[in-house]
């Protein structure tokens, strides 16, 4: 947990609004787990105020640029261009300095035994299910099942297959793979694996509905949570969602930044999550 | 860790005193901005800091607002996070141990919800030996006054600085909200009424509102503006507060650059309190404070105290 | 020129009433940041505007302030104009003949130095048919009363408010400063006292440093903050005020975009002004405009009325 | 006088820390006189807040990118890098849009007849004096008198050697040219040149200094000056400097955006000029 000052080694559009950014940050890879997150910012650029949070896709080395220097560590972060910060980042280049503080938050919980692993990701939810596949798939069988609204919104898919991860996509107009919501294709993964696990990531409507499914079939869930976050850091009690059990007189307020962004789902108060319906980008 | 003070010896000493509590440098968090200090420990190394200043502390662990909380506006940030915080007892055994074993004064910024509770907390903050301060924020409402806030009226601000003031031996800092008419009034009131010290400014109630969903962004619809954006409005404050009591002020609101922070020292301020900008940068106070000795041996300053007040 | 509206069959209605005047939107410049609506002349077409507003106007000319007036702050700047204008006479003189040609209505901003001077100045624009409203500016200090703000003290705003409601018929608007614990407290009382309309915010005074001079950026070492950095304190306002009296509401203060101006419409505000914004770009008025049709448009709004006050 | 959005042609240092910018302007030229200036700003770009004041250099044509086309107009700045604003306009290229409100404000009064024309310059003031010249060299003999700190303020010299304009540079460290201040220069000129008209643009401490020598010869002056500008239009009073007669019982506050920037010295209030000692950069 650090704040890096660095550089941006690439940035690219890879579908159209969708953003791959790889950034130096050595040392990284090591303190990194799958369900992390950096807060992300434009070294000495004001605005944006606020730093932005980015889920981790994965860490990697670049070859030296001769031989007898080490090799380059980069981390790479998945964005989607939606308000004021995202567009400043789509401008940037290789070079730019930008700052990351991270990995920060509790990443996913990988201590149950081998089985069936199931992934869903809807859009950009995606991004912290790549690392956790990688870590999945010596020990398990994982899949993927990934949804969203158009072609577009679907990412990475053979990034995932490259691993060894069997992938699913659909997406509500058809356009790419099977035509309706990703729930669907859970429920008969859960009916055909009755002892998998669940890991979602995306859209609060989509985990809402997985959710739905894993009490069904009784599958043990675990999800990542967005919320708008200042520090990332546990600090300013911005980010919090409310635990199970949560009254108005016994309060429990969860960080999503420290005891988040990744909670088994048993552990949220369901009523409580996704009334946050502002849509952003308003702040510029 | 900053490089050390004694070995240069051409180095400008930074070293201020508020209220007898000696600070290494003027530079310390603004409560609610910095935890209870351990969550920035990673960033920066806290004994070079001039003050640890905690979350707003009450009697009874508080649960805060609903969510969302906080809301990104231009230059600044809306927050109405609801003073969520573990409580003094809870914060007493699992906070103080940690900072127990930091050579960094700490200041326990504390509330009530009522008159009693605000002095039942003092009484609490006087038995925990390693809270060297207290600053009291005097802008919750006052519920028996009818939702008035304390610090907005000059005679409730004057009953609980009078009360905590029986129960605390300590120093004790009031920090004063900005919405109001004269802040003078307020700050001579505290003053009378046995404070040691004034903090200003503390957040400017602010709101923001989604076009599309017709909503406010945050759940508890209006909530405190802080950030780059309100700190002509706070070196205002504090110019004004130092003419008007004699009593050392602390300056806060808006500082993100070594060059902010001097911009309330000349115009009056002891010290100062970083608050937003730790989110931005965490470590933006190391940055600050390497700034204003910079700029002090720029000046050829070789003592801070000669530019406290130093306004033409 | 903006497309004409009536060629379109689709295109929603902007038109607004305020106080009795008919605006064919609800876009009019703020007071100080227009001039007297010939220097922006050039830039746009001054009939597509809701309302022209003009510079304070005092019973003799005034002077202003020494220089530097201005400062640029974090999405600010600062003022201290000190109300320079060609007083009241002079305006009639020189500058309502070029306004009589223009088909938008003229509000005119004015300001006292004494009660007496705000009664005489009513009078003067009671007599000038070119101006169908009146915008009482209660931000001047009240020499009588110990230089305390007009504005910021409900006794005297009804006060001045009362003697110029007894010596003008037009539409009278009044515009409020923020500087204040409660505006609410003075809308209601400029409500009782005969005001048609309410305007806010004026400017929240603010100060800025240079660190090297160690002298205040401005002359007159405090200024007016304006711009957007003041923005969600004025929707908050303008929500309270909206809330506390049934006049109908002007919303101003750090209105750069047409989203800005949606904030205050959806936030109850019958119509908005747009000030620094005015500098930034000259044609800031008509792209918020526009904005505000697109935006009615997308939303499947007809009529900008259905708009206003829907926060929900 | 119109507001251009419009796009950089080119943007260069043409000496440590001095740009020279070329915009995108058809039209710009017919309407400009020698004198005015130009409200700057980066197209959709808050902050700075407030746009910036600049000089016209010059205006020109680019030869056409292809036979059929109308040549490429544009209006040429110079400019110091101080400041917020002006550090981001250093880091802007071709392309970039920008925005322009302009021609602004009184331009040099020729109306006198021809003969000794004395154009002095110090630092970045020399900017208003190049089209002036431009303007004078046909019927009157023009000299410059050029100062700066170092031969690193000294711009555009061989610019005015082109016209047919004989200059004299001057430095206070004598890096180029003549070591001192560009009045002793101006003193000699005036002795010779008792007739000579004089034109002068730079920093206040040098105007107080060539207002002397004017007097004291009973040469004709005008001076372009700089003052703190939010709007350039005459709108907000921002920018106004004491005429001659000021008192705080008649006061007489001139717009230095309509009124100027260039004056007759002798309709400014000397004395309250110059109080402005204010450093910027302090807004970023
Ligand atoms: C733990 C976590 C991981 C995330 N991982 C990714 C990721 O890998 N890829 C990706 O594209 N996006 C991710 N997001 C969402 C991403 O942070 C927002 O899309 C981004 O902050 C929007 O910034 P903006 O300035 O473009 O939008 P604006 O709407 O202009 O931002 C305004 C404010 O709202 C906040 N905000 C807006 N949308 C969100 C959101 N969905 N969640 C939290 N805060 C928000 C911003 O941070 C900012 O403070 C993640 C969010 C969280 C909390
Ligand atoms: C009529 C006129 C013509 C000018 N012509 C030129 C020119 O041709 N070339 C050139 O390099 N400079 C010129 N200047 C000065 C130029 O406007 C400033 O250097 C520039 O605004 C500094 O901006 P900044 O953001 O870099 O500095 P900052 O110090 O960050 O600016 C802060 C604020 O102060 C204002 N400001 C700072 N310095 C000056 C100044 N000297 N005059 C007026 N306002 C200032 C800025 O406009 C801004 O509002 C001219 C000024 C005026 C009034
Ligand atoms: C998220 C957040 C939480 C805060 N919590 C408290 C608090 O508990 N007690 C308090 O006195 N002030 C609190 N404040 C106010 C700050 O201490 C400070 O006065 C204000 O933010 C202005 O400073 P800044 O502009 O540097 O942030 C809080 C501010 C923020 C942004
Ligand atoms: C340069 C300047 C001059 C102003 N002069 C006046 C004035 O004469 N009368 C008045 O009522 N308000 C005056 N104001 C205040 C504005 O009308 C407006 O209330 C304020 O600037 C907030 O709006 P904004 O953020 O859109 O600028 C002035 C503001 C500025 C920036
Ligand atoms: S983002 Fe600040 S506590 Fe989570
Ligand atoms: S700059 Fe606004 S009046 Fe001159």
């Amino acid at each position: 947990m650090k704040n890096y000052r660095t550089k941006i080694i690439s940035n690219q559009e890879i579908s159209p609004g969708y953003y791959r950014m790889r950034i130096l940050a050595p040392g990284f890879g090591k303190k990194a787990r799958s369900g992390q997150f950096v807060m992300f910012r434009v070294q000495r650029s004001l605005p944006p105020l606020l730093r932005r949070p980015f889920g981790i896709f994965r860490t990697g080395f670049l070859p030296p640029d001769c031989d007898d220097m080490p090799p380059t560590e980069y981390v790479e972060i998945l964005y989607k261009r939606v308000g004021r910060g995202t567009t400043i980042m789509a401008e940037l280049h290789e070079g730019d300095r930008v700052e990351l503080l991270g990995p920060l938050g509790n990443g996913f919980d990988l201590t149950s035994s081998g089985g069936e692993k199931i992934l869903v990701g809807g859009g950009i939810g995606l991004v912290p299910l790549y690392m956790l596949a990688s870590e999945l798939v010596d020990n398990n069988s994982v899949r993927l099942l990934m949804g969203g609204r158009t072609r577009d919104d679907i990412l990475a898919v053979t990034e995932f297959e490259r691993l060894g991860v069997e992938t699913y996509v659909s997406t509500d107009d058809g356009s790419l793979g099977e035509e309706g919501l990703v729930t669907q294709v859970l429920e008969r993964k859960l009916q055909k694996y009755p002892d998998a696990e669940v890991f979602a990531c995306g859209p609060m409507p989509m985990l809402k509905a997985v959710r739905e499914k894993c009490l069904e079939y009784q599958a043990p869930l675990q999800v990542s949570l967005e919320e708008f976050m200042a520090c990332g850091v546990g600090a300013c009690l911005g980010c919090v969602v409310k635990g199970v059990g949560h009254t108005d007189e016994t309060p429990s307020y969860l960080c999503t930044c420290t005891a988040g962004p990744v909670f088994k789902a048993e552990h949220l108060d369901w009523t409580g999550l996704g009334n946050n319906d502002s849509e952003c980008g308003g702040c510029s | 860790m900053r490089p050390d003070q004694t070995t240069q010896s051409k180095r400008p000493s930074l070293a201020v005193e508020i209220a007898g509590i000696r600070l290494r440098n003027p530079v310390m968090p603004a409560s609610g901005t910095f935890g209870y200090g351990e969550e920035y420990a990673p960033f920066l190394d806290l004994e070079d800091i001039g003050a640890i200043v905690t979350k707003g502390l009450s009697l009874k662990p508080k649960a805060g607002n609903p969510t969302p909380r906080i809301a990104e506006t231009i230059s600044g940030m809306l927050n109405a996070i609801g003073l969520q915080n573990v409580g003094i007892d809870a914060f007493k055994k699992h906070k103080i141990p940690f900072l127990r074993t930091l050579n960094t004064p700490v200041i326990a910024n504390f509330f009530g919800n009522t008159l009693e509770e605000y002095g039942e907390v003092a009484e609490r903050l006087e038995d925990i030996p390693e809270i060297v301060a207290a600053e009291l924020n005097i802008s919750c409402p006052n519920v028996k006054q009818g939702g008035i806030v304390f610090g907005t009226d000059p005679k409730a601000a004057s009953e609980v600085v009078r009360l905590v003031r029986s129960k605390l031996s300590k120093p004790l800092i009031v920090k004063l909200t900005p919405n109001v008419t004269d802040i003078t009034v307020v700050a001579r009131a505290v003053e009378e009424a046995g404070a040691d010290a004034i903090c200003c400014i503390n957040t400017l109630t602010g709101m923001s509102i989604d076009i599309r969903t017709r909503k406010p962004r945050l759940a508890n619809r209006t909530g405190g503006l802080s950030g780059p954006a309100i700190r002509p409005i706070a070196v205002r404050m504090v110019h004004q507060v130092v003419q008007a009591v004699s009593l050392p002020v602390i300056g806060v609101g808006g500082i993100v650059r070594a060059m902010d922070a001097l911009e309330f020292l000349i115009a009056g301020a002891t010290a100062v309190q970083v608050g937003t900008a730790n989110f931005v940068d965490p470590s933006a106070m190391i940055t600050i404070i390497n700034g204003i000795e910079e700029f002090c041996i720029e000046e050829g300053i070789d003592d801070i105290n000669q530019l406290i007040g130093s306004l033409r």
